[in-house]
């Protein structure tokens, strides 16, 4: 993971989407349709969702939910995790109470999510932070307990204040672990959204892919996956280049 | 600065046993002593790092540089940067980068400025950890082998460099070594420790005032101190 | 396929609830059927019930194997892979298998009438009753909700409710937990609720009924399909299986405490429980052809609100199975 | 998290289910048994599960899958993180695929699964390893990279063997994030089973579950949603035993 | 050993250009050089850690032990395990039992075999990678200060080790040191390197074999020499 122009990597990037295309695209020739379309039928639905405006529609509902649920997971579990993860008596008494939560399928929470927070979008909102949640946790739970204690130590006794000894020492030893939480889930929050409206809510991007799906519509189904898809790599991609744009992406890898 | 009965150990091992020295404010004390005795320990109790089980260490609530033995930079940042960390918040900007300008210059990291540290010589690292420790203006300084890895001009360098400090804002230094000739050049007060727990072996005091002591009429009288010096650390050595 | 078939189905309740869709089942055995051995492939809900006569030989026939689906793509990969040779699933969805090009024919309709409109509002008693409340429903854009648009829109009332979505399992769980108070479901997902609300309880529209009183005919929900290229091949074994089956319905309706007790155990849904579902379900075979105005009136009001849900077309005459 | 009996660690372990088991207690007096049973409820028809031998068997079945999508997850996309993480090309090259891979909801995936591994447990298995490979592989990616590169060369030098190498030096420096992902992945792997089971299956605690969810048997969904948290959380806790015992476990530890 | 021509940098700074020198088979090369000249460069070059842009260094294909600056100890290793990391799979478990008890006791650390790194002393963990180092039996012997973080007795102890080891097996040293003293006490060749790119500064032999160096009659001969090369340091720093 040297460094390398980010040009080189579009391409590496594109090369990839262009092989799994194609590997669709072959497998759709050994299936009708209605089991498997082509990446052209399935592009084909999602261009005519997208010229009846319920692609965009759908997806802002989605998008908004995904970013709210997202964000809150990231901020308390990163936080929540460092600071449990240096306590181990707290973290021994929290760590399974988070495995529990975890391991609680959305389908026993829907019913709980859809009466605190109605059939709106509270209830996806509140899977996709317990499907995220958890993963911030045990990754900056781990990680804080990597940062080294003698950039601590002499950070104390300079009297470098608090906040500075969090963006410069804690912040980029936890890095590696952050951004591996982050890149896993983006591609979790989509997933699990998507499940968590179908079973829970009416609309957004998995309210109309289940609606799809009972009417058979595999093409439609295949649409609303790949705009999930497509706009879960392009979320990825783009924190990628923030990332490596910022200065903690930059630190981390200085190591 | 006064250390009081001090009690240590790490684990099973004890390191101080109701240990009590005197450090002379605003004066140099060099502290010898073989390896793993346990001198870096007390710097560390003294920078509060540890916590005395026992006893009380006087005066170490004031500003502490600390020159730790390993250069411990934070390995993101670039030299300049790494310097500025300790700076950050209590300083203007200006008046950082003159100070940290001027301090690189100094130990000779002016080149290197914007490397980092796994792009730099030991010696490199180890003069950007001392320029790190000299840029504040402590109360209490601490040195644990400053001059390691460095040649002989260099040490002679950051020798000089000390001392001008030193005459400049007169900390109180604790400066350890295994260098006979480098404590005798820079220390006011040198102290051998020996032993499990620590004791003082030899306690020397060096009249000749800083920062010169190439006097032709001191040699003899170095000279003196010197071999008592290394006599003790060999007896030190075989308890 | 090496899917575990399972013999057993095990749930009841559920299923047509899904009419077809949430859940699915598993499979079939496709293996050969031999001569005397037909597979039939079938939702955990009434249709099952004659089958389960049949397979335990209570009447004259070939023998049956059978397995069940709970969810659509159970369903989908069974049909697919050809595992079995009848299938009970929705109309609607067997319109929709076919519009889609698969080879599948419709050979009769079982099922009649499973939707409800309920409240736990004594004071409810017509549709009008309802103006400015909140009404759940399940499937939405299936038949439930295109039914209940329906008679909305007869009654002029389409703007004065509103409606909320959600699965059966979740409207049935508020509505016993009181949190919702009218709610449109299908059997047999509402026999649970039936039983334990007992007298608070209030029946408002009855879909059969009010389809009824509209159109003059019974509201057709849930038939067999079969592989178009069998039963080409094969018409009398269709024939058989329906003659069989038509007498598994007869011995049903005589004995129903016997396929009760049979699903018990296969769909794991209690006695009492079925025979509730069985008294709110017309369980009745009429061979596709017999059926088809029926059927087409169905489709119609179906393809006018929502075309997607028959599979964007109304089903042309080759989905009508005749010998 | 520095070294305590471990006596105190499975106290404050049992405090926190306690507490969480409280908190069950008392949410259930707000709502009725139909929406959120009690606790003595729900270990009660679980009770009555065991005695009809339904448990034990549905648990078995949900297991063996489990076990085996976690072990392959877990070894493939250890390795494969590691290894592909090394090199950045292949890296870009792969990681849009894997972000795509856990972007697509299982109910997209359940139809080809169904397909391809029949009606059996295949499909569930799939999806297990689907959401949990991208775990490990972006865990061990980001870990791969965080090994001294000093060590690294002193072991190179000495000519220390290859498989040496991995034991001594990656393993240890990897393992902070293996375990994160192990302990992340105990909790995904039981919650997706569920879904899949439930979606694609006719045998297994999914299955089960989504059976008794129709049926309204609120108690029994979570009965069934008490098995798996227990069966989770006693993984989790033996996995963490395991690790404390074993060298790799008390090595990390030290640094 | 023959290196012949070497061109080498660290992106853009030519470190090494077109550079040769003679190492002798089986003795003692010394080096010497101001910080951040290329020596710790030169003997990764040597180990083959970096590579060579142009030029060839022959016979560094053996087996080789390399003490680096700093000690690089296995973190999550006892100091008996992380000696013990480089003797796997190489010796039996017996063999490699009683050669690190040896070492360990040799280099004065019998009493810390189980501590963990974190738990050592900068001079005990420096010694554990002394010890680490001297263990095999190696063609060709790599240390970049051997001696730092040690006292006046350890490091006699350490230089007595050396000699004892290379006396046994005779392995080509090279020696990379800032003390001028212990280079004479255990150079063959002794080279002064500066600039950059590097440029052999000087080259002196020490002809008083080795292992003692201490007779009466050669004092002025190596105080000489001594002399000479401190001077020499003092000129290549300048430039
Ligand atoms: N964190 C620790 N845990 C356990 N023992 C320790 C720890 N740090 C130091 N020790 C032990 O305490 C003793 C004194 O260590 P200390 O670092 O003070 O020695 P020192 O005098 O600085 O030696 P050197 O000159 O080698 O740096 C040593 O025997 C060492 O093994
Ligand atoms: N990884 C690296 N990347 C970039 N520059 C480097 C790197 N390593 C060393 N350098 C540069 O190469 C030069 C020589 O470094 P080297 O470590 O060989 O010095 P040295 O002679 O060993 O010094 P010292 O006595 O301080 O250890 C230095 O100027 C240093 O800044
Ligand atoms: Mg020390
Ligand atoms: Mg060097």
């Amino acid at each position: 993971m040297k460094g390398s122009t980010s040009k080189n990597d579009k391409w590496v990037t594109l090369s990839a989407i262009v092989t799994l295309l194609f590997i669709w695209w072959i497998a759709s020739l050994f299936y009708p349709p209605i089991i498997l379309p082509s990446p052209a039928e399935t592009a084909g639905k999602a261009l005519s969702l997208f010229r009846e405006g319920k692609l965009l529609g759908e997806l802002v509902v989605t998008l908004r939910r995904v970013l709210l649920a997202f964000t809150i997971s990231l901020m308390v579990g990163t936080v929540a995790g460092a600071m449990i993860g240096k306590t181990k008596n707290l973290y021994l008494f929290v760590k399974p109470i988070i495995t529990i939560v975890q391991t609680i399928p959305p389908i026993s929470w829907i019913i709980l999510a859809i009466i605190w927070m109605g059939l709106g979008g509270g209830a996806p909102i509140f899977v996709v932070m317990i499907a995220t949640f958890p993963i911030f946790f045990f990754n900056a739970a781990h990680g804080i307990n990597q940062v080294s204690k003698e950039l601590l130590e002499m950070s104390e006794i300079f009297q470098v204040k608090r906040h500075r000894q969090l963006l410069d020492v804690y912040l980029p030893s936890l890095w590696p672990f952050i951004s591996s939480a982050i890149s896993i889930c983006i591609g979790i929050s989509w997933k699990t959204i998507v499940m968590a409206e179908l079973l829970s809510s009416n609309s957004g991007v998995g309210a109309s892919l289940g609606l799809a799906r009972l009417q058979l519509e595999t093409s439609e189904v295949l649409a609303w996956t790949l705009t999930m898809v497509i706009v879960g790599v392009t979320c990825e991609q783009l924190f990628q280049m923030l990332s490596d744009k910022t200065t903690v992406g930059k630190m981390s890898k200085c190591k | 600065m006064q250390i009081n009965g001090i009690t240590f150990s790490h684990g099973k091992k004890p390191i101080f046993n109701d240990f009590s020295i005197y450090l002379p404010e605003k004066e140099i004390t060099c502290i010898l002593g073989n390896s793993g005795v346990g001198k870096t320990t007390l710097l560390k109790l003294i920078a509060r790092i540890y916590q005395v089980e026992n006893g009380t260490i006087e005066g170490n609530q004031k500003r502490v540089s600390y020159l730790f033995q390993e250069p411990r930079l934070l390995p993101w940042k670039t030299v300049f940067e790494n310097v500025e960390y300790v700076l950050l918040n209590k300083l203007s900007k200006a008046e950082r980068e003159e100070r940290i300008t001027d301090i690189l210059e100094q130990v000779g990291l002016t080149a290197e400025k914007h490397s980092f540290p796994h792009e730099l010589s030991g010696g490199m690292k180890q003069r950007a950890a001392i320029a790190r420790a000299f840029v504040g203006k402590p109360d209490i300084l601490l040195l644990d082998e400053p001059l390691q890895g460095l040649d002989v001009v260099k040490k002679m360098e950051i020798h000089e460099l000390l001392l001008t400090l030193w005459d400049r804002y007169q900390p109180t230094v604790v400066y350890v070594t295994h260098d006979v000739a480098e404590a005798i050049a820079v220390g006011q007060q040198i102290l051998v420790f020996h032993g499990r727990p620590v004791a003082v072996q030899c306690q020397c005091f060096v009249h000749t005032p800083l920062p010169k002591r190439n006097a032709e009429d001191e040699q003899a009288y170095l000279k003196g101190i010197s071999e008592h010096l290394l006599l003790q650390m060999k007896l030190a050595n075989e308890i | 396929e090496e899917g575990e078939v399972k013999e057993k189905t095990d749930d009841g309740t559920a299923a047509q609830e899904q009419q077809g869709e949430d859940m699915a089942e598993s499979g079939d055995d496709a293996a050969d059927h031999g001569e005397q051995t037909f597979t039939f492939l079938a939702p955990k809900s009434a249709p099952l019930l004659p089958a389960l006569l049949m397979e335990e030989g209570t009447v004259a026939g070939p023998a049956l194997e059978i397995s069940t689906w709970d969810t659509i793509e159970q369903l989908l990969a069974a049909v697919q892979g050809n595992e079995a040779d009848f299938a009970a699933v929705p109309l609607n969805v067997a319109a929709n298998l076919h519009a889609k090009g698969l080879p599948v024919q419709l050979i009769d309709v079982n099922t009649w009438g499973t939707i409800y409109l309920v409240s736990v509002d004594p004071e409810v008693a017509t549709l009008e009753d309802l103006e400015n409340e909140e009404i759940y429903v399940s499937h939405q854009s299936g038949p439930p909700d295109i039914l209940f648009q329906h008679f909305l829109d007869q009654d002029g009332l389409t703007d004065k409710v509103t409606v909320h979505y959600s699965t059966p399992a979740e409207i049935s769980q508020l509505l016993l937990g009181g949190k919702v108070k009218h709610a449109v479901l299908p059997e047999p997902a509402l026999s649970a609720a039936r039983s334990q609300l007992q007298g608070d309880f209030v029946q408002v529209i009855d879909f059969q009924a009010a389809w009824e009183t509209l159109y003059g005919m019974d509201l057709p929900q849930a038939g067999i399909i079969v592989n178009s290229e069998f039963a080409a091949e094969n018409p009398q074994a269709v024939e058989q299986f329906l003659q069989s089956y038509q007498e598994a319905i007869d011995l049903l309706h005589a004995e129903p405490e016997k396929a009760a007790a049979l699903a018990e155990e296969a769909i794991g849904m209690k006695q009492p429980l079925i025979e509730t579902a069985l008294n709110h379900m017309k369980i009745m075979s009429v061979a596709a052809l017999d059926a088809k105005p029926v059927i087409e009136q169905y489709f119609e009001v179906l393809f006018d609100s929502q075309p997607d849900a028959i599979g964007g077309q109304l089903p042309d005459e080759g989905f009508y199975f005749q010998e």
